[in-house]
């Protein structure tokens, strides 16, 4: 089967990708090289979720500054998910209150959801992708 | 049934590489086929050839190796994680201006889109890291 | 159904609570690597592990156990002890295999 | 006395845990990387840190706390904040130090 | 100065060395090179101490056997380390209870400190070493 | 003061490295001698002149030989630690019989006695790392 099979076969056919989120960003490479899957698997057109719990909720934490640091914010690239027809972010409820957290805090639009949800859209999946 | 394999650590640091190679082969010896092992973040450190470990110690990266001759599997490393680890084969070192390559027999270099194809085709991912 | 594995230690991370917290009835859970620190007996995580089975199928993959020092006696009842084989097998018998890392 | 350093989140690991309750009367904890989750106000941590105050002193990596998105005023009161000549002028002053990877 | 120096200085003016141990045996390396440090370190005559804390502690467990997983079963080397003089092993009260683990269950003779004695070693050493 | 410093991770995949570099900066800057930094575990794959990071990240592995260059910092990596996984000099390659070598500028492959001394002679050790 190759790539343009895929794209004929359309939304229909996509298999349910998962990413799960669990880190925060900077500490560990995983929260950016995690998006740079994201982005690249948009061209396939699959069923696409990013699930952001515990400390993966802090990746979408407003104010990002990294000019002490000597890394590149790359918080901004959340916001462009969208256009890539990514718009399936779902955050937890538990982690969130956990660390005091409101989606006023977060740079994009996400759905909160408790853990129970999130037990249900794991068992939804196809792939999960954990990072 | 096929198999598809994400190893996000690299060799000896984390047990991630044994546990993903143990895995892959007992896979193989069960009749099973690995659609491809695709190496992402420190992983693709699984993919060099200038490792020398202690003579009474598994050799990583030559199982790796000898599993993709014997069985013919996929090692697929990532390219953008590896420019950024120092993984290189010949094409990549020349096109990056580097004077030497490391990378190990049985793998190839290539994009990320070759992980959400294992994802597809694979009838189950299972990811390996830290 | 899900199988999940956990890798890491349930005394130094989290990842094994929230597994727990999220594996639905009639999933399973297989502790590998570090995570075989969470199957033994007498540890203070042993009730989690208890209570929950039945409701999920909880297993152990044996040679790390064995490399860390374990042995079928040190492993909470009910805790189900594989080889890598058996990992296979559980892998290929549920739909999805999410990794708790 | 010592300069303990934290660089995990107090959520994922039990490295700040064990770090406060190892830390004298008289000794200082430097939160960096991911381990600046600790001194955020609102935080399921919080207490831990404020009761710690005025007996060991504890500060936060500034260029850190801002990378993730926090400020001043995210920080529970009494937590002081520095910079990397900050970190150099604890790790001077301290007679050890004793990171807690 | 000198290695030859410091043999000759001898034991008094050793420096106090502490390694701390906190991760399990062979899910990561850090064990073994930690081990492969204080080996080659006992050469330099140091006061040498090693706390084993938290996971650490599994790494003194009797009858590891790992011949199933493909690595080297190199917990037999603690017990060599009487012959390089390194005979200052401590171990966690607080994390062998909360693994349910006595002194049976290791390897080698260790002295068991609780948290208090613990902090107080951490306090008196001059070097630690975090693996 | 003389600073001595342990770094346990490689570059990109943990902070530990960044950490590192900007605390020895900060320490240099301030009129601090760093006596030494010693890359051990993963650590040592901070010393590989083939990575290739991308144009707008920072380049750690330069940022490691322009410190060692501007400042005479000497940057040692541990010689086991290297050997599990990958990092060689001319020499090291030769004697291990491989067809090529990735140390980067600045660096140089020594044992863990050098760790021990950086202990012993500087006033303060720090170590980073996961």
């Amino acid at each position: 089967m190759s790539e343009e099979d895929y794209e004929e076969d359309g939304e229909m056919n996509g298999k349910k990708f998962l990413y799960v989120n669990r880190r925060g960003p900077y500490g560990t490479v995983y929260a950016l090289e995690s998006l740079e899957v994201v982005l690249i698997g948009a061209a396939f057109e699959q069923d696409v979720s990013l699930a952001f719990m515990d400390d993966g909720v802090y990746q979408l934490k407003k104010g990002q500054n990294t000019d002490g640091m000597g890394m590149k914010n790359f918080s901004p690239t959340y916001r462009a998910l969208e256009m890539y027809d990514v718009e399936k972010l779902f955050v937890s409820k538990e982690s969130m209150d956990e660390r005091g957290l409101t989606t006023e805090d977060l740079i994009v639009d996400v759905e909160v959801i408790d853990n129970a949800a999130m037990a249900d859209l794991m068992e939804d999946a196809e792939v999960v992708l954990s990072f | 049934m096929k198999f598809g394999i994400q190893v996000n650590e690299g060799p000896y640091q984390h047990q991630a590489a044994d546990s993903a190679y143990n895995f892959a082969k007992a896979a193989i010896d069960a009749g099973h086929e690995i659609f491809r092992i695709f190496f992402y973040h420190d992983g693709v450190n699984n993919g060099t050839r200038l490792t020398t470990p202690p003579q009474d110690d598994r050799n990583i990266v030559k199982r790796w190796s000898e599993l993709a001759a014997d069985h013919n599997v996929d090692l697929v490393i990532c390219v953008a994680a590896a420019q950024r680890r120092g993984i290189c084969d010949a094409d990549e070192s020349k096109r990056n201006g580097k004077d030497a390559d490391n990378l190990a027999e049985g793998f190839r270099i290539s994009g990320l889109g070759q992980l959400i194809e294992a994802g597809i085709e694979s009838d189950r991912l299972l990811v390996f890291g830290d | 159904m899900l199988l999940h594995t956990v890798n890491k230690s349930p005394f130094e991370r989290n990842s094994f609570a929230q597994c727990m917290g999220h594996a639905k009835k009639g999933s399973s859970v297989l502790l590998i690597e570090d995570g075989v620190f969470a199957a033994l007996k007498g540890a203070a995580n042993e009730s989690v592990v208890s209570n929950a089975i039945g409701d999920i199928g909880v297993y152990v993959l044996g040679p790390d156990l064995n490399a860390r020092g374990m042995t079928d006696e040190d492993v909470i009842d009910g805790v189900k002890i594989v080889d890598y084989t058996g990992f296979v097998e559980l892998a290929a018998e549920h739909d999805v295999v999410q990794s708790w890392l």
